[in-house]
């Protein structure tokens, strides 16, 4: 049954990766890439690698929808045709192609026991860490304490993509545009006790009456996505989620406040400067518990000094660190939303 | 076989047809229905699959399908009807009532 | 009052997804829903309509009774794919909702979207445009039971 | 008493089934979007609903449940939302139902009445 429901999954795969390639239309290809989200996260499922089909799901679901489509409003939804065939690129794919299914025929079968997978350190961590860590879920062990340099180096880079979609994005749009309420920082802030919707640009009003049933429903929905991503992040120790995932699902409850209520009541609760706070924040706090560790005697990232007891330890450790990844997890998709959202001016509807 | 399979089949096979719809199209309009429709299989066959396994924590990850999709449906459709993310659907932010 | 309110359904919830009451996550649970409380009130979606507690119990009734209906209306679509050619009468109409809360129009309109064979296209103030399957679907509308219910809901008639 | 749940497992989840199944049907076979979304509306409502109480008599009264529950009710709110967005934004770009060639009902309008089908 299992081999039955990869194998299907894996046709179904292949078949939407196919058509992503084919449709000439970009909107068309996100829609595709959704799909072919939800079955990957399915695969996930199926292999039973829930934190990654639960990363998959928080990010495939809404985010990278929302940030697809937040590029497309800025350049139109229309693929360039090619000019000419590729046929040399095409060759080498298909050299590479054949040379890398060639290799697999060399692996350890599937799931064999005597895999360098499951022989190298993974009994370890089996055997190990429920004493060493004590944490029920392995994988957030592996992730934020034996591999919590790792975590660091992804977190950085995180955070280096935020600042980096932030710092190109708004400013190109200084240079282009001068609205006073677009600009970002401080003026957003002072901004606050004007009346809000004099104060919004024409194309932050967008919008009809007739779309009272999403604003209400989005009203009763986002204190439970809220509440939902803090669950995540606080039971990332005891079932499959932590800091990235909670961090994907936070930043989904304010993009989903952002599509109905603007962007400019966004900006009033969350402000970009508070974004850029809490982006290093969190890069802070997880640094800052490696050096609190260095100061206590052990090494960098090396919880087992944090308390008296070592478990205890590691577990003040591992929820500090998930903690400075949710927040800044959180910041980076929110910062990457808003400057991609804030520099649409509306490109129409050129999708059908 | 157990109940859970032959549902999880016909989890597949409903997918399947939902994937078949978003590639035939014909209109924009309907791939996003077929892709939505893939999203509650999806739930779906998690949760069954999560019992399968005797795994339940799964139903964790369909909480997050079932609340994170809708914002990836949302941003679509509007993004269709006004071709940005960056206003309100609904004009203003108080409504009376 | 309503931000209060909104805590302790939020904290309920949270007690019902976590299953694991050690002091820690307990209090985890309490700082993360004065959070979410105090975010939902910056954001103003904690008032009558994003939190609608004043309906109180009168859902769960309504709730099974749409249940029901969205049965009946299963079996009736089932119907109309596997004999298009019987059963399939596409209509639309416009009705009228006698809602006056915008929240009221809103159960109403995702009521009439809930049981299949009727989607609403449009909910324009207080006209409601419908896309209707088949004859017997569209009549189920058009004779007022759901809206007078959601009326008696919303206690506004 | 086991076996009762079990039957009832059965019986549920194979209902289920069969409107999932029926639901890719109308998706594909059905003839145009307005259509369509009715049959997608079935998955959403019944199908998960019939499934995911098949699911509960399994795992007996416990938080499992609780979260069976909580997706069926987030489904529930969604599931709509999301079709009468699909519907309205459709609806808006001009996109007008077949309302014809089913058959020969006399309340068939047709498709250029819509406009003023607002009384």
């Amino acid at each position: 049954m299992e081999q039955f429901t990869d194998i299907f999954l894996m046709l179904l795969l292949v078949a939407g990766a196919l058509s992503v390639l084919y449709v000439r239309n970009l909107f068309v290809a996100t829609m595709l890439l959704g799909a072919v989200s939800f079955i990957m996260a399915l695969i996930f499922v199926s292999l039973d690698a829930v934190d990654v089909a639960f990363t998959e799901a928080a990010v495939g679901a809404g985010i990278s929808t929302v940030l697809y489509l937040g590029t497309l409003a800025l350049v139109g939804s229309d693929e360039k045709p090619a000019r000419r065939r590729a046929l040399v690129p095409l060759l080498v794919s298909l050299l590479v192609g054949t040379a890398l299914v060639y290799a697999t025929f060399d692996m350890p079968a599937f799931g064999r026991a005597d895999n360098p997978v499951q022989t190298h350190v993974a009994p370890r961590y089996i055997e190990e860490s429920p004493k060493e860590i004590g944490v029920p879920n392995m994988v957030t062990s592996v992730l934020a304490s034996y591999r919590g340099f790792d975590t660091f180096g992804e977190v950085t880079v995180i955070f280096t993509a935020g600042i980096g979609v932030l710092l190109i994005l708004s400013q190109l749009r200084r240079r282009r545009e001068d609205e006073a309420d677009l600009t970002d920082g401080p003026d957003t802030d002072t901004n606050m006790d004007n009346d809000a919707a004099a104060s919004a640009s024409p194309a932050e009003r967008v919008g009809s009456e007739h779309d009272l049933v999403p604003h209400v429903v989005a009203k009763l929905l986002i204190p439970f996505i809220l509440l939902f991503a803090l669950y995540v992040q606080f039971h990332g120790d005891f079932g499959p989620g932590g800091g990235f995932q909670a961090g994907v699902i936070f930043a989904a409850g304010f993009i989903l406040y952002s599509l109905i209520f603007g962007l400019h009541f966004t900006r009033q609760i969350v402000s970009t400067r508070l974004v850029k706070f809490l982006l290093a924040l969190g890069v802070v706090l997880y640094g800052g518990v490696g050096v609190v560790s260095l100061f206590l005697g052990g090494n960098f990232l090396d919880y087992n000094v944090l308390s008296a007891d070592p478990v205890a330890g590691q577990h003040l450790g591992i929820l500090l660190v998930e903690l400075g990844v949710g927040i800044t997890v959180t910041a980076a998709m929110i910062a990457i939303f808003y400057a991609f959202a804030g520099r649409a001016e509306g490109r129409g509807n050129d999708i059908n | 076989m157990s109940i859970f399979a032959v549902t999880a089949i016909a989890i597949l096979v409903s997918a399947a047809m939902a994937l078949g719809r978003a590639i035939l199209g014909p209109t924009s309009y309907d791939r996003i229905l077929a892709v939505n429709a893939i999203g509650t299989k999806t739930v779906l066959l998690i949760a069954v699959l999560g019992f399968m396994n005797g795994r339940p924590d799964f139903l964790d990850l369909a909480l997050v399908y079932s609340l994170v999709n809708f914002v990836g449906t949302l941003a679509v459709l509007k993004y269709f009807k006004f071709g940005t993310l960056r206003g309100g659907l609904s004009g203003t932010r108080k409504r009376g009532n | 009052m309503r931000t209060a309110s909104l805590f302790l359904v939020l904290l309920a919830v949270w007690l019902l997804l976590s299953g694991i009451y050690t002091p820690l996550l307990i209090g985890f649970g309490v700082v993360s829903c004065a959070l979410v409380a105090f975010i939902a009130r910056r954001m103003d979606v904690a008032d009558r309509e994003g939190h609608p507690i004043h309906l109180g119990p009168r859902i769960i009734t309504y709730w099974f009774w749409l249940v029901v209906e969205i049965i009946k209306a299963n079996v009736d679509v089932a119907k109309c794919v596997l004999m298009p050619k019987t059963y399939l009468r596409p209509s639309m109409f416009t009705t009228k909702a006698t809602q006056k809360s915008d929240l009221g129009k809103v159960i109403y309109a995702n009521s009439i979207t809930l049981t299949p064979g009727t989607v609403t296209v449009d909910l324009d103030d207080d006209v409601v445009l419908v896309h209707a399957l088949t004859t017997g679907s569209a009549d189920g509308v058009k004779s007022g039971e759901m809206d007078r219910r959601v009326t008696e809901l919303m206690r506004e008639a | 008493m086991d076996l009762a749940l079990d039957i009832g497992t059965w019986f549920l989840l194979l209902t289920g089934s069969f409107f999932l199944i029926i639901t890719g049907l109308g998706l594909l076979r059905l003839p145009d979007l307005y259509t369509r979304i009715h049959a997608g509306g079935m998955a959403d409502t019944l199908a998960t609903l019939l499934i995911f109480v098949g699911l509960a008599l399994q795992s007996g009264f416990s938080l499992v449940t609780v979260k069976l529950a909580f997706v069926v009710i987030f489904i529930f709110f969604t599931s709509p939302t999301a079709s009468y967005a699909l519907a309205q934004a459709s609806f808006v770009a001009g996109l007008k139902p077949r309302l014809d060639g089913f058959g020969d009902s006399e309340d068939n309008k047709t498709s250029d009445d819509l406009g003023k089908g607002r009384d």
